[in-house]
């Protein structure tokens, strides 16, 4: 079946909506997801997940389980070497394995209801099932907490009795569930405040949201007599699952190869391990492939989410509407291991501004629920959402249109940023000026309708990345790549070869290849699969246009430097200019094994020189002020790409980050009982955004180039979910005149606060 | 208890398979017919990932036994493009870009396919409230509801 | 001699010396002559930071050069979703 | 685990009534086969009940419609007629899950269920339906809100089963309509439901209501007080007023992860009136 293709030679495709390679397998059904693959002799893995939201495990009898027919394999924290508690490089990341080893199968003590305690093998799911209910495991309860507020008071109950504050000297006396206190900013804060004839003060709280991917998290392992091991998963890296399952099991990584399935969504949530090391250890001791896959409960109660957090505000300015003084304390719940993203939640709470006293703290604080995962720009949404909120109050102080204090103290090239360095070229008034444009904009509204805007910032990140081109002999061209395609990167990556080498973007077939096909990659996330990608692919073209160049002159008996590559074709230049007929790629490559063998080129790189990406969010809502619903009316948000490679998933990564926001926003929450348990654990009771919940959301694309790439690419993944819950509080706020501090704003808290102001009532 | 032997018809061919009582239909498609293109996303009807068509109606495959169908249709995914041609909803999600990650898509598909029998001409709203029970978590639905729209152009002029 | 600020906890480490003046060429240099005054740093040099040169972010960046006049922020390591 | 599929009644009843462990009536099977998944139910035999004839089919009888309790959501929606006379009810069926959901899910299953936020059931009760049972010692009529007794608790015996339910005969200046309230716009459990049925005279004033509420106590209530706090007006403002304190009077709600207890009152005097307005727009309307 072969889709149409939107662009032809020789325009650049590079800024086209070319059909994604992928594309015709993900709708007829053929894409391989994590669940798809399946091996003969495959057995069905299962875990047993705690009851408790805290509990010392006293003893774990798996006898009669193992003894029931068709049961191959038990594993439990004694299939897992415990591990030294030090910072260890996985991929670029740190970790903590010592953390690591006990959030894959609880050790000590169970840290939340539904982690994992055991896990079992066998030759069917009834089997699985069975099993688990026989395997005996003896809890002392212990009291839990998870409110993170709670959880920082002294008389809170420990979750980890050997964890003390880092980041206070001197060390504290105690061990607390505060695991560290992190500080930026510059200049003097009481200074700045004093020269503010204006200052807001506000609390904030935000609940635990989870990134929400459709496909749950799936692992089928292979491992043979002699230890090799074969994985298929899903995850947004599987050279970060290879590391961290050879690290846990003791394997030599170049004994273990994953492959990354088709991804049915990540936003961070599938950058670490859950089934993968079970998959393996159980696999391991069955001698049978294994394959385990989370239900939807399993998903939301043992995987993700980001942090729940409390959030203090002050920010000044003077009657002009200049920011002179800027704080903000942040506490991030990490659950139950250390490792919030409380660190850049400082970094970016202010970022977008231009202040000269800015302080930010923060605290990761751990308490009884699961670990949280990176999600969309981790920690900035939080921060950003109660700065955000801040402005706006401040702008109506002031009386000043919420755009215009922004542009004027925005940051632009030049700003030093609230973390420190200099910010380069930056459109973040161009985001400004992008929305302030739009019809949208001056749009009359009607009674109990609102407008809010916001801005937000990330960072994005670069990157180890390895991407390799093969011309084949045909002249078409095949792509590998490291980096799992989670929302179009094949598309992207070649289009890019496509232009470099000049040959048709039809003609170029990019793959993701497995740990053992490619060179060492990053995974996805940071918004860097695109921007490192691309960059890998053009070193890799390079090289190629260079032997390609070589050959040709060695055929034509010119020097070198008598031969140049231009769109697709290498011709003789300077004074033997049309000496030769230019030869194509295709025709150099029919007579590669003559001229000196295969053609290909590898780009191996650490890409640096991520360029950071704004955003600026305009939204309308309609409060029912009987009901307290709150209905998106219509949204547009602007944001910087640097440069598009494909607008349309461009937009697309806008839109569904926009999206996510609304849901954060106004329905999704976790929601837990006295007893410390998930009582929404599914997706009927955590509500995400439907089809009928959201209006089109229009995406304006702004384009400051990023003078560090090649084709002047920004991350664009991430920025889109954090203006949104402070565009939308900021809208509501302009409807009812009722600020809300607390997320998600649903219908309970929205008809309570009309009611205590007396607002609620019939509509006129 | 012995299983159950099932025949029914699966994108127009009779199939035949045995399964237990509380195997699903998802199940039945996924692990017996290898028809992994219908998806479980959560097994509680919730996600609309594993939409099927059980004798023109659209259901989610995870709410229906395996041992009901004995007799009835189904329509999958996989039976949705003929031959060597795309429908014109798969052909319109490629153009508009309505899929990013994929794992949605032949939920929306399937589900956009029934809506289109029923009502050739629907309205923005109708089609958002149709796919309410489709969850797509990637692209805030903007391009899918669009490609739908222009789908159902392009099929009432053809 | 390159400007160096060492961005949030780092300063604890070092005795609230935020600031340094350091002769440094390229981040390898700028650690080691950091670890010589500082010997206290090391671990969190080892454990994973960033390095803005003149306003550019770098990670795992041992071997960029650094100028006499450039302008260096340490600041803590960046990864993301 | 047992499947059976019987072609009569009969059959089903004896299936039910002899079963040696927990039987269970598969309709839809929207709620039953999701409590199975996530091991909330393991019963010994399902009695699958769609190939009965009279539990699958919507006739008109003595003026008033008697629907199957196996007829699903989407079906009663394609029925124009059914729809014309009781666009309360069709509704109301409608509004339960997806439109996946819909084309399994049944006024039967959305009953015997046992959940008193289920969204027929309000709609039924406002209408004054009347369940056909048949059981082991044959058949009987049970007004529908008799049929629900608590949370997942139900009046009928073992081996019993709703076969049908009677909707009377619409008198001249008749309407019905349902409301309920979620979080989103779609495929959420209701928060709270509010059914109203009522007749108009030529004048515009009513005659005769009914008053239901779903989600605002252990069962779904049916609410005589709301009933005669409008019943003799024309639905001014005054009577609206009482008809949401009389409403809110009859909710003992609880706080859950759905809503708060204040929630829910408040909501449910709102719903109620603006369904009533509604039942009323329809009802002027023949």
């Amino acid at each position: 079946m072969q889709a149409k293709t939107s662009a032809a030679l020789p325009q650049s495709y590079v800024g086209t909506r070319t059909v994604r390679p992928d594309g015709v397998d993900k709708v007829t059904g053929r894409a391989r997801f994590g669940a798809d693959f399946n091996l003969p002799g495959q057995l069905v893995g299962r875990v047993l997940r705690s009851p408790h939201a805290h509990a010392r495990i006293l003893s774990i009898d798996t006898s009669k389980a193992e003894r029931l027919p068709g049961v191959k394999a038990v594993v439990t924290r004694d299939d897992f070497p415990d591990q030294s508690s030090e910072f260890i490089p996985a991929g670029e990341m740190m970790m903590n394995y010592r953390d690591v080893v006990r959030n894959v199968m609880a050790r000590e003590k169970a840290l939340y209801e539904g982690h994992a305690v055991a896990a079992v093998a066998a030759t069917s799911t009834a089997v699985a099932r069975r099993a688990l209910k026989l395997i005996d495991v003896q809890y002392e309860v212990l009291p839990h907490v998870i409110d993170v507020v709670d959880a920082m008071k002294p008389e809170a109950p420990l979750l980890h009795e050997d964890l003390y504050t880092a980041g206070v000297e001197p060390k504290p006396e105690r061990p607390s569930n505060i695991a560290k206190r992190v500080e930026i900013g510059h200049g003097d804060i009481e200074a700045g405040f004093a020269r503010a004839d204006v200052i807001v003060e506000r609390e904030f709280s935000t609940q635990p949201v989870h990134q929400g991917y459709i496909e749950p998290h799936a692992a089928l392992a292979s491992v043979s007599e002699d230890g090799a091991v074969e994985l298929w998963c899903t995850t947004q890296g599987h050279f970060i699952v290879r590391a961290h399952c050879a690290r846990l099991l003791g394997l030599d990584i170049g004994k273990v190869r994953v492959t990354a399935s088709e991804i049915g969504g990540g936003f961070g949530g599938k950058t670490v391990v859950y089934l993968e090391p079970l998959a393996v250890a159980l696999s391991r001791k069955a001698k049978r492939p294994v394959k385990l896959v989370m239900s939807r409960e399993e998903v939301f109660k043992a995987s993700g989410p980001t942090s729940g957090a409390r959030i203090k505000v002050k920010l000044g300015a003077t009657k002009a509407g200049k920011f002179t003084g800027a704080f903000a304390e942040l506490k991030y719940q990490a659950g139950a291991f250390q490792g919030s993203p409380v660190q850049p939640g400082t970094m970016c709470a202010f970022a977008p501004y231009d202040i000269e006293h800015v302080k930010v703290i923060g605290y990761d604080v751990v308490s009884n629920r699961p670990k949280v995962a990176a999600y969309r720009a981790p920690g900035a949404p939080i921060s950003e959402f109660a700065v955000e909120s801040v402005v706006d109050e401040l702008a109506k102080k002031l009386e000043i249109d919420p755009v215009e204090l922004r542009l004027q103290n925005a940051a632009r090239e030049g700003t030093k940023a609230a973390y420190g360095p200099k910010f380069g070229p930056i459109g973040l008034i161009d985001t400004l000026h992008a929305v302030e444009k739009t019809n949208h904009y001056t749009t009359p509204l009607e009674e109990w309708q609102g407008r809010g805007v916001a801005s937000g910032f990330w960072f994005n990140i670069g990157g180890e990345t390895c991407a390799s081109l093969t011309v084949n002999e045909d002249g078409t061209v095949s792509l590998m790549a490291g980096t799992p395609d989670i929302g179009g990167l094949r598309a992207s990556l070649a289009m890019v070869a496509a232009d470099e080498l000049g040959v048709p973007y039809d003609k170029v077939r990019p793959i993701i290849g497995d740990t053992g096909s490619v060179g060492y990659n990053f995974l996805t996330g940071g918004s860097r699969s695109a921007f490192s990608g691309s960059m890998a692919v053009v070193e890799a073209a390079k090289q190629i246009k260079a032997d390609l160049c070589t050959r040709a002159a060695k055929l034509w008996e010119l020097a070198p430097d008598q031969v140049a590559f231009e769109n697709g074709h290498v011709k003789p230049v300077g004074d033997t200019n049309g000496r030769h007929k230019p030869v194509s790629v295709a025709d150099l490559a029919k007579v590669a094994g003559k001229t000196g063998g295969p053609i290909g080129g590898v780009g191996r790189i650490n890409a640096q020189g991520a360029g950071p990406s704004f955003g600026t969010h305009l939204v309308d809502v309609e409060v029912d002020p009987e009901t307290g619903r709150v209905t998106i009316l219509r949204y547009t948000m602007a944001q910087d790409a640097g440069r598009a490679i494909h607008p349309s998933y461009v937009e697309g990564q806008y839109q569904g980050g926009a999206a996510q926001g609304i849901g954060w926003a106004l329905n999704e929450e976790y929601i837990y009982g006295a007893d410390g348990k998930l009582q929404n654990a599914g997706f009927l009771d955590y509500r995400m955004p439907v089809a009928s919940d959201v209006p089109m959301i229009d995406a304006i694309i702004v384009e400051v180039p990023n003078p560090r790439h090649p084709y002047g690419v920004r991350g664009v993944g991430e920025t889109p979910i954090v203006p949104p819950m402070a565009a939308i509080a900021n809208a509501i706020e302009n409807a009812t005149g009722i600020r809300f501090t607390e997320l998600p704003m649903s219908p309970p808290k929205v008809l309570k606060a009309l009611k205590e102001r007396g607002l609620n009532g019939v509509k006129a | 208890m012995a299983k159950h032997h099932v025949t029914a018809t699966v994108n127009g061919d009779a199939v035949e398979f045995l399964c237990e009582t509380e195997e699903t239909l998802l199940d039945v498609l996924r692990d017996t017919l290898h028809l992994t293109g219908s998806k479980e996303g959560c097994s509680s009807g919730d996600c609309g990932a594993c939409s099927v068509t059980l004798d023109g109606r659209l259901v989610c495959s995870c709410l229906v036994l395996g041992c009901e169908v004995a007799g009835r249709s189904i329509e999958t995914i996989e039976g949705m493009a003929t031959g060597e041609t795309l429908h014109p909803l798969q052909q319109k999600f490629l153009e508009h870009a309505a899929l990013q990650c994929g794992i949605c898509t032949p939920g929306f598909l399937v589900a956009s396919k029934a809506l289109l029998e029923r009502d050739p001409d629907p309205t923005e709203t109708e089609i958002r409230y149709w796919l309410a029970g489709n969850l797509c978590r990637c692209t805030g639905y903007d391009k899918i509801i669009k490609a739908v729209m222009d789908a159902a152009a392009e099929m009432r002029t053809s | 001699m390159a400007r160096v600020v060492l961005v949030g906890n780092l300063a604890q480490v070092t005795d609230g010396a935020g600031e340094l003046d350091l002769a440094a060429t390229s981040v390898q240099h700028l650690f080691q002559l950091l670890t010589e005054r500082h010997p206290a740093l090391a671990r969190h040099l080892e454990e994973g930071v960033a390095v803005a040169i003149d306003g550019q972010i770098y990670q795992d960046a041992l071997l960029e050069p650094i100028a006499p006049d450039s302008e260096v922020f340490i600041i803590p390591q960046i990864a993301g979703g | 685990m047992r499947y059976e599929a019987p072609e009569t009644l009969d059959t089903a009843v004896a299936l039910l009534a002899g079963a040696r462990g927990d039987a269970r009536v598969l309709a839809g099977g929207t709620d039953l086969l999701v409590q199975m998944r996530y091991d909330i139910l393991d019963p010994e035999l399902i009695v699958d009940i769609k190939r009965i004839p009279e539990i699958r089919a919507v006739t008109e009888e003595e003026g008033g419609w008697r629907i199957g309790a196996a007829v699903t959501g989407a079906e009663l929606k394609e029925h124009a007629a059914l729809g014309r006379a009781w666009p309360g009810v069709v509704e109301a069926a409608n509004l339960i899950g997806s439109t996946q959901v819909q084309g399994r899910a049944t006024l039967g299953g959305n009953l015997c269920n046992g959940s008193p936020a289920a969204d027929s059931v309000p709609a039924l009760i406002a209408a004054g339906a009347i369940a056909s049972v048949a059981g082991p010692r044959g058949r009987r009529d049970v007004p529908v809100e008799d049929v629900m007794i608590g949370p997942r608790k139900l009046s009928l015996e073992r081996g019993e089963l709703v076969v049908s339910f009677l909707l009377p005969p619409r008198a001249k200046g008749s309407g019905d309509a349902y409301l309920r309230f979620i979080p989103r716009t779609e495929m959420d459990i209701a928060v709270v439901g509010a059914g109203v049925s009522l007749t108009a005279d030529d004048a515009g004033t009513i005659t005769r209501a009914r008053v239901s509420l779903g989600a605002v106590a252990e069962k779904v209530l049916l609410v005589p007080d709301a009933a005669q706090a409008i019943v003799g007006s024309r639905l001014d403002r005054a009577a609206q007023e009482r008809l949401e304190a009389a409403a809110r009077a009859a909710c003992r709600p609880i706080d859950d992860k759905r809503g708060t207890v204040e929630f829910r009152i408040e909501v449910a005097g709102v719903l109620t009136r603006r369904a009533a307005l509604i039942a009323l727009e329809r009802a002027r309307a023949r």
